[in-house]
């Protein structure tokens, strides 16, 4: 049992802090620019095909520093070209241009990198197991994302906090009005922020491509959690969607780790249920069962009991 | 049918004929279609088409008029399509008696208690809430549907058989031609009361209520309760949508309610343009002979419905029908003649360049994905070398000089425009 | 007699700030009342609170003796109560003629109603033509709001706070940022729509107040200074102190 | 403006009847299964191979009934049940009698389904299913129907395979049995628990999990798990991602277990899993691939190979579909849909790798040998994805041995 305990704590807090790293971009562009980007995890899987593709002409490395620039700028030139021009048809237009712009994303890199799961893999000097703990590796790639998330956390946090543009993002955030005033070129912070954030979506997606696979689907896998992470955290709220990025993570691990059913409640209470009923599949329902399901749960009680979420503190 | 489009005016001034004429109208068109597409692909589509110009309405009830964003319209489609696949195998299995043609009642009334259930907490808010509590019941109900299978049959789905149960004059609605019109009727019956149902004070505030949230309270209306109607009804007639699914297709599955319909039926509803009553039923009608004839042609059939979309939402947000509207000013002033030699001067590079543009896309396609060594591949029954030197100029040479002559006739076309409009234009139709 | 609207140590805070500072105030029924005072003194903070926009955090409001404080705004507006805007707030997309309908449904009990057409409804449609005629847009009634122009705006701001016939109108700044022939039409059809009615009216313009209001109230940092009749409140020392001192201030 | 658009659609359609004009003297098979989506890359795989095998084993031997040549049409139908429905209805529209599918039970149930209620509405428009890879036993069981015939080994089948070859291994104490949470992983779950309880008693299921489908972005938690429970053996009937997370996972937990699978392999998914799974993922299917059974086979497969070189014959079964059918025609002397499934019934027939197969007449499941291979980069002649690993065969069940009588199936035959 502790054995389980110890890895699903680890794999937890492995899943969480990559969720992090898309969460803190979406966080980041929301607060500014009041849109929720549906497309931002396909600028993850963007990460993910760019690095395969440099991978296997430069190496992994190469591929680490470069694809996330480079779905930076793709970022930078949606926003300039596409998301700054639709802004005059309103909020809901926004939120619909990304809906359609994750859409066309999928279509796109299917087009050009084909339906079929790439081969993407990690760099030959992190293919080998850590450590291992009571007969089970760790491999030190999970290891080498637990590390590259800390150190964009402790990059982000710093930047927020101590330098000159994070005053400035922080303002905007705060009052976006009376940054324009006070001089700064906000479209061009604006641009600057989306393509930072969908630099960080990018190199999420690099470093996961490896572990979680490289497919068309892997933006549509991800996607909705993210934004679940970043609504149950509070919108708007880093430090919200760092510890909703945490609780998703370890809350989906452990529901897998921990097999316990509807059908073992109500035997502590003595109740037993008739197998043929229509309610059958609700009383052998079990935690791996719905472990995925769990995060939209958690969505929908939020944005009823606590629309704020957990951290924020403005509703939309 | 544009006068139904106008948030209509005054009173009952208007003679009775003239106010049913586009209703007579769409009705005789709904009984003359199957006699001039009878193949039985033309059947199939229509059918489906009927389905989703309801789903869509429904959708747009929300959108378009109520201002609510929803990520999860299938799970009332859905649901509705459920229940009612249901009730025909307990018609069937002679629990008891009821006329097949009326089945997409259960339908309907299910997506109301459930847009009752669901309505009573997500119309608190409009906006980005709104979006994500729709978002998040939609994706709990799909993955719910995989999980209880007693109800949703796990992914094979349930199926029924539409023939049982007590015939209507001697017609068992084993024929497609015989479902086409009962969904015709259906769509005829429902399309009327969504669009009465505009016309009333619900409807109308609903409107209000979009427009200014605020400003409706302050007239003695409660913009949840004034959304919450809304909610229900379209419930209710997505349920009845599903319901026809289920009698069309005699199996609903869990694809019906899961996130991609939902988001068919946003890109449905706004390819055709979310602020006309009739928007919903031209994307409808669009959307589906684009995915049941384009997909026949092209394997990348998506990644133009794609471009299509988020196209339409950058420049004409209004859609399909809003462009069409834009027209009407010249076409009361009569000037609708002056523009056609304009649009001809325009269009003609214009397709040149898309077409080179497709070619382009669809060349590079064969490339990718034909088999070594086959490197001759059709288009619109033009054959060529994917690999040909001469191919590919002729491509660029479409999509380059094709843009350039656009791009020089744009500038025409706007003063034929202005002309054609002058004196300014008062109306744009109703709002986006 | 109960009086239309009374304040009693109403209060309000932002936060740390307290807006509105005890406000005791009595209007009675068919007076019109003007509410004057320098920037920020909290005028339109009072009519929010007094329409339910805002939340009171002391004190109480009555509407004809009865508490309506912390009601939502609608049910405020059902008990006899209308207000309009200080900036525009119509609804823009839908036509002039909507606009001022959209006002009246409530009052003519037509509540939720899925089941009448309104198209239909010749009372309704008759009584809306009246007000349209009544704020001057009936050769605009088919536009729709959002393209009139900032005069005809503020009219339909009016029209469609008054067409639901409360018998307590509420008017902030009914003719800020107009000319002066328009707001000499402005008055003409405020007079006209208040008639037998109650009025209530934060003015900067001296001219409209003193035109029209049967008392008023000068509010000075969140506290009514002084309510009197308008040739008490011109010759008011104290109030031309305060008045002119806060002015000096700002 | 609605007029407008209808006369666009009647120009649509015109169009569409234009280009579907066709020429009498071909047999049009249609094939309808995944061509765009996530599925897309298995279902044009198995496309190539049904128009390869039309070309080679059939119409360049001079077609069938004197001459006339199988024609292989492609309908998209986006895995979707409904997709399916409507794609069938197309293909009725253009005058196809024949249909093969085999992405998804889900599909193949639909499909046979609608093509029951098909052949009972409109008998001159009557429809042929054969069913070249969904498994589900339910579908030559208390769901067949006549028009149905199923050429891949089903679920059942391929388990009772697997678990001899469990049971033969003495080692194995305790399996672990994880599936997709739908009925094909759920049946697969079923007959594992229920054939060790009979083969091997002895054996301690440690674990039986369903994840939901497509959903799970990491299964390192599922891994963990595995590895607690001590498993000496893994079950999975997943495919598609889903196969390629569960074996990295596994891999990279380092559990050193045999991982017994029914679809891992090709399409990318040998190549992603690579050296993580050598010597550990087992597959069973019904064709052999390493050795190469046959010289013939081996020229068949190297053939296609040229073809379409990034591709290989993943489905065997396919080339016995076409075979067959063509034979059915040749002995019906017809291309009536009721005289090629009569002959059909019951046929025997070896295959291009020599084995002695034969359709079931009860409930329409092709008898056949079944084979458990091992995915390894030694000894592989014909390899998968151009990766070097390929599968190499371990064990064999003879035909006698793999079939399950039929269950329930009651047949209604046309009179």
């Amino acid at each position: 049992m502790f054995e389980l305990i110890f890895f699903s704590l680890l794999n937890g807090i492995v899943t969480g802090l990559l969720l992090f790293m898309l969460a803190s971009g979406l966080t980041l562009i929301f607060s500014m620019m009041g849109v929720l980007n549906f497309a931002h995890a396909s600028f993850y899987m963007l990460g993910a095909y760019v690095a395969y593709t440099i991978s296997m002409y430069l190496g992994f490395w190469v591929g680490l520093i470069v694809a996330p620039i480079l779905v930076g700028l793709m970022g930078a030139v949606v926003e300039r070209y596409g998301l700054r021009y639709v802004h005059r048809w309103g909020h809901v237009a926004e939120l619909i241009f990304t809906f359609g712009l994750a859409f066309l994303i999928e279509e796109v890199v299917q087009f050009i990198w084909g339906k079929d799961t790439k081969a993407y893999h990690e760099p030959e000097i992190l293919q080998f197991p850590l450590f291992t703990f009571f007969g089970q590796n760790f491999p030190a790639y999970k290891a080498f994302m637990l590390l590259v998330s800390i150190g964009i956390f402790i990059m982000l946090l710093l930047i927020l906090t101590r330098s000159r543009v994070g005053l400035i993002i922080q303002a905007a955030i705060h009052k976006p009005n009376m940054t324009a005033m006070l001089g700064h070129n906000v479209p061009l912070v604006f641009m600057g922020v989306f393509g930072v954030g969908c630099a960080l979506a990018g190199l999420a997606g690099v470093i996961a491509g490896p572990a979680l696979g490289t497919f068309p689907g892997m933006a549509v896998v991800l996607g909705s959690i993210v934004f679940v992470i970043v609504v149950v955290g509070g919108l708007g709220s880093l430090t919200g969607a760092f510890v909703a990025s945490l609780l998703i993570g370890l809350l989906q691990t452990f529901a897998i780790a921990l097999d316990y059913s509807v059908n073992d409640l109500l035997q502590l209470f003595n109740i037993s249920f008739d197998a043929d009923s229509a309610f059958r599949d609700l009383w052998t329902l079990s935690l791996p069962q719905i472990a995925p399901i769990l995060p939209y749960l958690l969505l929908v009680l939020i944005l009823i009991f606590r629309p704020t979420g957990l951290f924020g503190n403005r509703e939309t | 049918m544009s006068e139904i489009a106008k948030t209509s005016s005054s009173a009952a001034s208007r003679p009775l004929l003239k106010t049913l004429t586009p209703w007579i109208g769409f009705l005789i068109l709904l009984l003359a279609l199957p006699n001039i597409f009878s193949s039985n692909s033309g059947l199939y589509t229509m059918n489906l088409m009927g389905i989703f110009i309801i789903f869509a309405l429904s959708y747009n009830m929300l959108l378009g008029q109520g201002g609510m964003l929803s990520f999860g319209h299938a799970v009332y489609f859905g649901l509705g399509g459920f229940m009612s696949v249901h009730f025909m195998n307990y018609i069937e299995d002679g629990a008891f008696v009821f006329p097949m043609y009326l089945i997409p009642i259960f339908g309907g009334l299910i997506g109301l208690v459930f847009g009752i259930i669901i309505g009573s907490f997500s119309t608190r808010r409009a906006g980005t809430v709104f979006a994500m509590i729709s978002l998040g019941v939609g994706e709990l109900m799909a993955s719910s549907s995989l999980i209880f299978v007693a109800f949703f049959g796990g992914e094979e789905g349930v199926s029924g058989d539409r023939t049982t149960g007590p015939e209507l004059a001697g017609i068992n609605f084993g024929q497609d031609i015989h479902i086409y019109y009962l969904i015709a009727a259906w769509v005829f019956v429902t399309v009327t009361l969504m669009y009465l149902f505009s016309r009333t004070p619900a409807g109308r505030m609903a409107n209000a209520v979009r427009d200014n949230a605020e400003r409706a309270e302050f007239v003695g209306y409660s913009q949840r309760k004034v959304r919450f109607v809304s909610f229900c009804a379209s419930g209710f007639f997505a349920g009845i949508a599903g319901g026809l699914f289920a009698l069309n297709f005699e199996i609903v599955t869990e694809e019906n309610l899961n996130a991609l319909t939902s988001g068919t039926v946003l890109l449905m509803a706004y390819i055709g343009g979310v602020g006309f009553f009739i928007g919903p039923i031209v994307g409808a009608v669009l959307f589906t002979l684009l995915q049941s004839i384009l997909s026949n042609y092209t394997d990348i059939w998506q990644l133009y419905v794609g471009i299509l979309f988020v196209l339409t939402v950058m420049y004409v947000p209004q859609g399909l029908t809003g462009i069409i509207v834009m027209h009407s000013a010249a076409w009361r002033m009569k000037r609708l003649g002056s523009l056609i030699l304009p649009y001809i001067r325009i269009g003609i590079p214009a397709l040149a360049m898309l077409a080179g543009i497709a070619a382009f896309l669809e060349t590079i396609h064969h490339v990718r994905t034909a088999f070594e060594g086959d490197t001759l591949m059709s288009l619109m029954g033009i054959e060529f070398d994917s690999h040909g030197v001469v191919s590919w100029i002729v491509i660029l040479a479409l999509v380059f000089v094709g843009g350039f002559l656009t791009r020089m006739q744009l500038r025409q076309l706007r003063d034929a425009w202005e002309t054609a409009n002058k004196p300014p234009a008062q109306t744009e139709g109703s709002g986006s | 007699m109960t009086s239309a609207i009374e304040l009693q140590d109403l209060r309000k805070s932002f936060g740390p700030t307290e807006i509105i500072r005890g406000v005791n105030l009595t209007i009675e029924e068919g007076e019109r009342h003007a509410i004057i005072g320098p920037n920020g003194a909290g005028k339109s903070t009072l009519f929010h609170l007094i329409s339910g926009r805002y939340n009171v955090s002391g004190g109480s409001v009555k509407l004809h003796g009865e508490n309506i404080s912390n009601l939502p705004p609608f049910e405020i507006y059902r008990k006899g109560l209308s207000r309009s805007f200080q900036v525009t707030n119509i609804f823009p997309n839908m036509s002039v003629f909507e606009n001022v309908r959209c006002g009246l449904m409530w009052v003519k009990d037509y509540k939720y109603s899925f089941w009448h057409l309104v198209d239909r409804q010749r009372e309704l449609n008759e009584r809306t033509a009246e007000v349209i005629e009544e704020i001057g847009l009936t050769s605009r009634q088919h536009i729709p709001a959002g393209v009139l122009t900032y005069a005809e705006q503020r009219a339909l701001e009016i029209g469609i706070a008054a067409a639901g016939g409360a018998d307590v109108i509420m008017l902030d700044e009914p003719t800020a940022g107009m000319s002066h022939s328009e707001t000499d039409q402005a008055i003409a059809l405020i007079r006209k729509i208040t008639v037998g009615k109650t009025l209530v009216m934060v003015e900067h313009d001296m001219g409209v107040v003193f035109d029209l209001a049967d008392r008023i109230s000068v509010l000075v940092y969140g506290e009514i200074i002084a309510s009197d009749t308008p040739e008490n409140i011109r010759n008011s020392k104290a109030v031309q102190e305060a008045y002119l001192g806060a002015e000096a201030e700002e | 403006m609605k007029l407008k658009s209808k006369i666009l659609i009647g120009a649509a359609f015109a169009a569409l009847s234009a280009f579907t004009a066709q020429a009498a003297d071909t047999i049009k098979i249609a094939f309808i299964d995944p061509l765009s989506g996530p599925f897309a890359a298995t279902g044009t795989n198995g496309y190539n191979q049904y128009q390869f095998a039309a070309d080679v084993l059939v119409n360049q031997k001079g077609g069938v009934l004197g001459g006339q040549m199988f024609e292989v049409v492609g309908f998209d139908n986006k895995i979707s049940p409904k997709e399916s429905l409507v794609q069938l209805k197309r293909a009725i529209g253009e005058g196809i009698h024949f249909v093969v599918q085999g992405n998804s039970s889900g599909v193949a149930h639909a499909l046979t389904d609608a093509i029951k209620k098909n052949n009972e509405r409109n008998p001159e428009q009557r429809v042929l299913f054969m069913n070249y890879s969904a498994v589900d036993p339910a579908l030559t069981n208390e769901d067949c129907n006549f028009w149905h015939f199923r050429f891949d080994a089903n679920a059942d089948i391929k388990m009772s395979a697997l678990t001899d070859a469990i049971a033969a291994r003495e080692d194995i104490k305790k399996v672990y049995i994880i599936g997709q949470d739908y009925s094909f992983g759920k049946a697969v779950a079923a007959a594992a628990v229920k054939f060790l309880g009979e083969k091997r008693p002895d054996i301690e299921i440690v674990g039986n999990e369903l994840h939901p489908i497509g959903k799970v972005k990491d299964f390192t938690p599922y891994a963990t798990k595995i590895r607690a429970s001590e498993a000496g053996a893994v079950i999975t009937g997943n495919w598609g991602a889903d196969m390629v997370g569960l074996a990295k996972a596994i891999g990279d937990a380092g559990i050193d277990a045999p991982v017994y699978t029914y679809y891992a392999a090709n399409d990318g998914i040998t190549k992603t899993i690579g050296a993580a799974g050598k010597d550990k993922i087992r597959l069973v299917h019904e064709g052999r691939v390493n050795p190469p059974p046959t010289d013939e086979y081996k020229a068949y497969h190297m053939a296609f190979k040229e073809r379409y070189p990034d591709s290989d014959i993943s489905q065997f079964r396919i080339a016995n579909v076409i075979s067959m059918l063509a034979m059915a025609m040749e002995q019906a002397g017809s291309t009536d849909v009721v005289a090629v499934a009569k002959q059909l019934e019951g046929m025997e027939y070896t295959t291009m790798q020599g084995d002695k197969v034969y359709m079931r007449a009860e409930d329409h499941q092709l008898i056949q040998p079944v084979y458990i291979s091992v995915h390894t980069d030694e000894n592989v002649v014909l390899d998968a994805d151009n990766s070097g690993y390929g599968l190499v065969t371990e064990t064999t069940v003879s035909a006698e041995d793999a079939a399950i009588p039929p269950l329930g199936c009651k047949m209604e035959r046309p009179s």
